[in-house]
């Protein structure tokens, strides 16, 4: 012991110092900290919006984004546009990372404040926005592959 | 009248020794709290503070869930060391308790071997650790008991040779008569004419209570709870409790042997049969240096904690007794 | 004890390194680009050009190994750095569907995990090796290397062509 | 033949009937058998999931042999089906105490590919939130290595640290871990208001506070000392042999680091010293780390004293589609060198996408240099590499 202690004695006076500091413990449920602006928590969309381009779909690093497509005249122009009868968002899969919020063309996806999440069962955390839900245990990649040849048309009405 | 019978043996002894068993228990449950709350408050934490007022029904929610979880031991474990192991450690915590005079007159047993029963009864506790980290048939639990027998036996003599020179300075085992003897003041207790004892005898009681940073036994990071890895449910908490009641009775074994006991620090201050408050006070103190210390201190290695038992702490023990003796025979008019 | 890092200018340092692998190896086409030194090499003296490498020319840090898996052939590559801003990229191509390859671990033993990593992933063997075994995957009832192009995964979704 | 050579072989090192793997004969001339024992996957000290299987004579340390493998994600397999943008928020996952450097070396990769010309303030922006994030890293594996050593309360005066910088971090990307904020081309935004400014007071109130929190309450600390000194000993040949970047191989005394020697981004523009140490000990690598904090302090005031005007994003179109070949980024990440090979074909995915972590390199040496130590002497030798599960694991 080449110091006889000291070092010990110095890291108690520490200890003890911090033994009556302020305590920086947030009693969770009671306190809740403000939110930054940026911070992304629970995906919603809004379904009015959407214009079903799939591009939140593609990008989504891990497909926790399904949509049913359909083509359908809802604003009554007389031609049929693309249109999302399902839509789901697997939050079980989601990584908040927001990539589909800044591919969105019409800011129809957006983060929403919520974070507190949970479920009994996995299934539960997938949520259906679109009038018909979508199964989301099935990867979306054979309805996009199926899709193929008829996205081609919507794509070319939009151009037109 | 009817009352008087309680106050003849063997009745006064069994009701003292249910009320020691009930103090054993529930300073055990204070003594978590107390832990969780210095922790807390050190490490800028508030603690447990949801169930009761401020938290303090925490121990009691803990022993409830406690007790009613299931005790799982493993399937090849020796089952009846397993399950004696715990009780193996918790008699000899709770034991020793029966020697210690609370206050002037309130002792159950006023042995004149008080303090050779300290030192057996103690021993016994190494036991229960082999006993739990061999029934457990796992190689943590193994090493951990392995580790914790060591330590336990080499701590036991700078503990016992730290009680050495309070016996030859007071000439009697018993605790009562070492605690009337430091009678009269701060000035007459012994933690200062037998000040580097007193250092080695909290340094070994903290190694005996198995406390950070002597925690080799459980050494949670290396061994992942040593001889108690296996334990769940009423079994780990009655490790637990004698966990806690051994860090109580070596504060109490301490107060009492260099703090004076029940003695209060100045004679004006008597407090007459209330002077267990003293004595509950000087126990509460020692107590959270123990606590204190553990959340602050990394642990040591067990060759560094060998080393530093038979190198450092035996011989500063032996010379202190020489010194003492010294002092006895050529100056006795101090004594 | 103490190990010596190279000193000096940057260019002339990669010019000497080569220099020194076209003489021992007399490798046609490598190049240095920027503050990298492309060698190109065939399989069976790459181990003598990372010896080269790092007993001559004291390139004592092997940084990876990279694997491609090229569909028929596989593609390695061997970044060295001399840890004072050169680089030294050494490819080698593979033939065949059980490649195989001389160890680099007794040249460079950093290289141990690399290649049981490339084993893993690609089953690439490497000849003499101290310790070949998988370092990811365990170690049997596990007949695949999961980074083959010709290993399906389920979930896979690029959209080529789709827009 | 060379299947059943290879198969041979791995029966050889241990069947799976047993579940271990066999080691060599162990008993000595007495008769005596070592004990063996297996540590993790899951266990309070390994950083996340490590298997150690270690053999033990007494308290000594006869063999150690890693088993890796139980948090491994294939990373390299989703990255390779993946759009080039949606890699970004994967590779935050591979070293998750560092995140920031793990976005910074693909997305440094990714730009090698496209030729890409990074905005002066995005690359401000980047070296500012990488430093911030190696305090982030260091602060906390001081705090993991005094909790291995049995203390219990640095850890939490290094999460509080961390816990303020998070809330920095989630102001500024959105996010508090998994930031997703440096992105190919650029940032993702400009820092938002108000934020250099906080910045700067946090700085400044660490470094008042890494003294006595950190420095006083840890390094005098005799029993810190006694337990650190001379554990982990390697020489710089060693060091340099087994391949080791970062903090374990600063602390032997190379000084190799990847921000002065490859330098990448704002780092051409910066000032500061490579922190080395000669001991080669734990205590040597905690005493690089500390200093290291102390530059990193130094480089993000510097940053933001002349914080650079303008874009932060690169305009590189839509669809990222870079030409064949191969990009290549390096960082240094907390832990060493951390590397991204990309390999494109031309479409819109990469070929093959290999990550160098820092990690998986730097654990070769729990093999080499642990045997003959005590057997809780793992723990700070754990310390001294500071894995991280996800890192080495990928």
């Amino acid at each position: 012991m080449p110091k006889l202690g000291q070092g010990i004695l110095k890291g108690m006076g520490i200890t003890l110092k911090h033994l009556f500091d302020r305590k920086i413990t947030r009693q969770y449920p009671d306190y809740q900290r403000p939110l930054p602006e940026r911070s992304r928590g629970m995906l919603t969309v809004d379904m009015d919006r959407c214009i079903a381009c799939l591009q939140c779909m593609r990008i989504c690093p891990d497909h926790c984004i399904s949509i049913e497509q359909e083509k359908r005249d809802v604003d009554g122009s007389g031609k049929p546009k693309p249109y999302a009868v399902g839509f789901v968002i697997d939050d079980s899969r989601c990584l908040y990372c927001g990539l589909c919020v800044e591919v969105c063309p019409v800011n129809c996806i957006y983060h929403t404040e919520e974070f507190e999440i949970q479920a009994y069962n996995r299934l539960e955390l997938a949520r259906q926005f679109g009038e018909r839900p979508v199964d989301p245990t099935i990867d979306p990649r054979p309805a996009v592959k199926k899709k193929k040849p008829a996205k081609k048309a919507p794509k070319k009405d939009g151009a037109a | 009248m009817s009352l008087d019978i309680l106050n003849q043996e063997p009745f006064r002894f069994l009701i003292s020794f249910g009320a020691i068993l009930f103090l054993v228990l529930n300073l055990a449950a204070v003594l978590t709290m107390a832990e969780r709350k210095v922790s807390a408050y050190i490490q800028l934490r508030y603690g447990p503070n949801r169930v009761g007022p401020r938290g303090l029904l925490q121990p009691a929610a803990d022993v409830f869930k406690l007790f009613t979880k299931e005790n799982v031991s493993p399937s090849r474990a020796d089952l009846w060391v397993f399950l004696l192991a715990p009780i193996a450690m918790f008699i000899p915590a709770a034991a020793v308790w029966l020697v210690i005079p609370f206050a002037p007159g309130a002792v159950v047993a006023d042995l004149n071997i008080a303090i050779v029963f300290f030192i057996a009864i103690t021993s016994i506790g190494a036991l229960g650790v082999i006993m739990a980290g061999y029934g457990s048939r796992s190689n943590f639990s193994l090493l951990g008991a392995l580790r914790g027998a060591a330590q336990m036996i080499s701590y036991e003599v700078p503990l016992i040779l730290s009680l050495l020179g309070i016996v030859m300075l007071t000439g009697s085992l018993s605790l009562v008569d070492v605690v009337n003897a430091q009678a009269g003041g701060f000035w007459h207790w012994y933690f200062l004419p037998q000040l580097p004892m007193f250092v080695v005898f909290y340094i070994a009681g903290l190694a005996e209570a198995r406390r950070v940073p002597f925690d080799l036994p459980e050494g949670e990071s290396e061994i992942s709870g040593g001889f108690m890895v296996e334990y769940s449910g009423m079994t780990w908490a009655l490790i637990q409790a004698s966990e806690f009641a051994s860090m109580g009775l070596i504060s109490a074994i301490h107060v009492t042997l260099f703090l004076g006991g029940w003695q209060p620090p100045i004679d004006a201050l008597d407090l007459g049969s209330f002077n267990w408050i003293w004595f509950g006070l000087k126990t509460a103190l020692i107590i959270f240096t123990f606590q204190w210390i553990r959340w602050t201190m990394p642990r040591l290695r067990m060759d560094q904690l060998m080393d530093f038992g038979w190198k450092v702490l035996v011989p500063v023990c032996l010379i202190w007794l020489f010194v003492t003796a010294g002092a006895m025979l050529l100056l006795p008019s101090v004594f | 004890m103490s190990v010596t890092l190279p000193e000096g200018d940057l260019q002339s340092r990669l010019e000497r390194y080569l220099k020194g692998f076209r003489n021992r190896h007399g490798l046609g086409e490598s190049a240095v680009e920027g503050n990298v030194v492309r060698l190109v090499v065939e399989p069976n003296i790459l181990p003598e050009v990372l010896a080269t490498a790092r007993d001559n020319l004291a390139v004592l840090h092997l940084s990876f190994i990279t694997v491609v898996d090229l569909e028929g052939s596989f593609e390695l590559t061997y970044e060295l750095l001399d840890m004072r801003g050169g680089i030294v990229r050494v490819k080698t191509r593979l033939e065949g569907e059980e490649p195989v390859i001389d160890t680099v671990t007794n040249i460079y033993p950093t290289a141990n995990f690399h290649e049981r990593e490339a084993y893993d992933m690609f089953g690439i063997a490497f000849r003499g090796h101290p310790d070949l075994r998988r370092l990811y995957m365990w170690q049997d009832h596990f007949d695949h290397h999961p980074l083959l192009k010709s290993f399906e995964i389920s979930t896979k979704r690029t959209f080529e062509g789709l827009r | 033949m060379l299947r059943e050579e290879r198969r041979a072989r791995e029966q050889n090192r241990g069947g799976r009937a047993s579940g271990r793997l066999a080691g060599p004969d162990v008993r000595d001339e007495f008769g005596i058998e070592t004990l063996e024992m297996n540590m993790g996957p899951q266990h309070p000290a390994m950083h996340g999931l490590l298997r150690l299987i270690l053999e033990l004579d007494g308290e000594t340390v006869v063999r150690c042999d890693p088993v890796m493998g139980y948090l491994h994600r294939s990373k390299e397999k989703i990255s390779e089906n993946r759009m080039y943008p949606s890699v970004v928020p994967i590779t935050d996952r591979i070293d998750y105490m560092n995140n920031i450097a793990m976005e910074y070396g693909y997305c440094m990769a990714v730009e090698d590919l496209l030729d890409a010309e990074i905005p002066p303030r995005a690359d401000a922006i980047r070296a500012l939130l990488n430093e911030l994030g190696r305090i982030m890293s260091h602060i906390p594996s001081i705090g993991f290595l005094l909790l291995e050593l049995g203390a219990f309360t640095p850890i939490l005066y290094a999460f509080r640290e961390r816990e303020r910088i998070q809330n920095m971090f989630e102001a500024i990307t959105g996010a508090r871990m998994m930031f997703h904020y440096i992105r190919i081309g650029g940032v993702k935004a400009d820092l938002p208001e108000g934020m250099p400014e906080q910045m700067w007071e946090y700085i400044e109130g660490l470094e008042k506070r890494l003294k006595p929190d950190f420095m006083d309450l840890i390094e005098g600390n005799e029993i810190f000392i006694a337990r650190t000194r001379g554990v982990g000993k390697m020489t710089q040949e060693k060091a340099i042999e087994m391949g080791l970047t970062g903090p374990p191989l600063r602390c032997t005394g190379v000084s190799y680091d990847v921000r002065r020697d490859y330098p990448y981004g704002w780092y051409k523009n910066l000032d500061f010293d490579v922190i080395t140490d000669e001991a080669g000990d734990v205590e040597a690598s905690y005493r690089v780390r500390i200093g290291e904090v102390q530059q990193s302090i130094r480089m993000i005031k510097q940053i933001l004293e002349n914080l650079p005007e303008g874009e932060v994003m690169a305009d590189l179109g839509r669809r990222i589609r870079p030409s064949e070949g191969d990009g290549f980024g390096r960082a240094e990440s907390a832990r060493g060198e951390y590397v991204v090979h990309v390999v494109s074909d031309g479409s819109d995915t990469p070929y093959r996408v290999r990550y160098r972590t820092p990690c998986t390199v730097n654990m070769q040496l729990l093999k080499e240099i642990v045997p003959g130590h005590y057997l809780p002497d793992i723990m700070p030798i754990m310390g001294l590499i500071d894995p991280v599960s996800g890192s080495w694991d990928k």
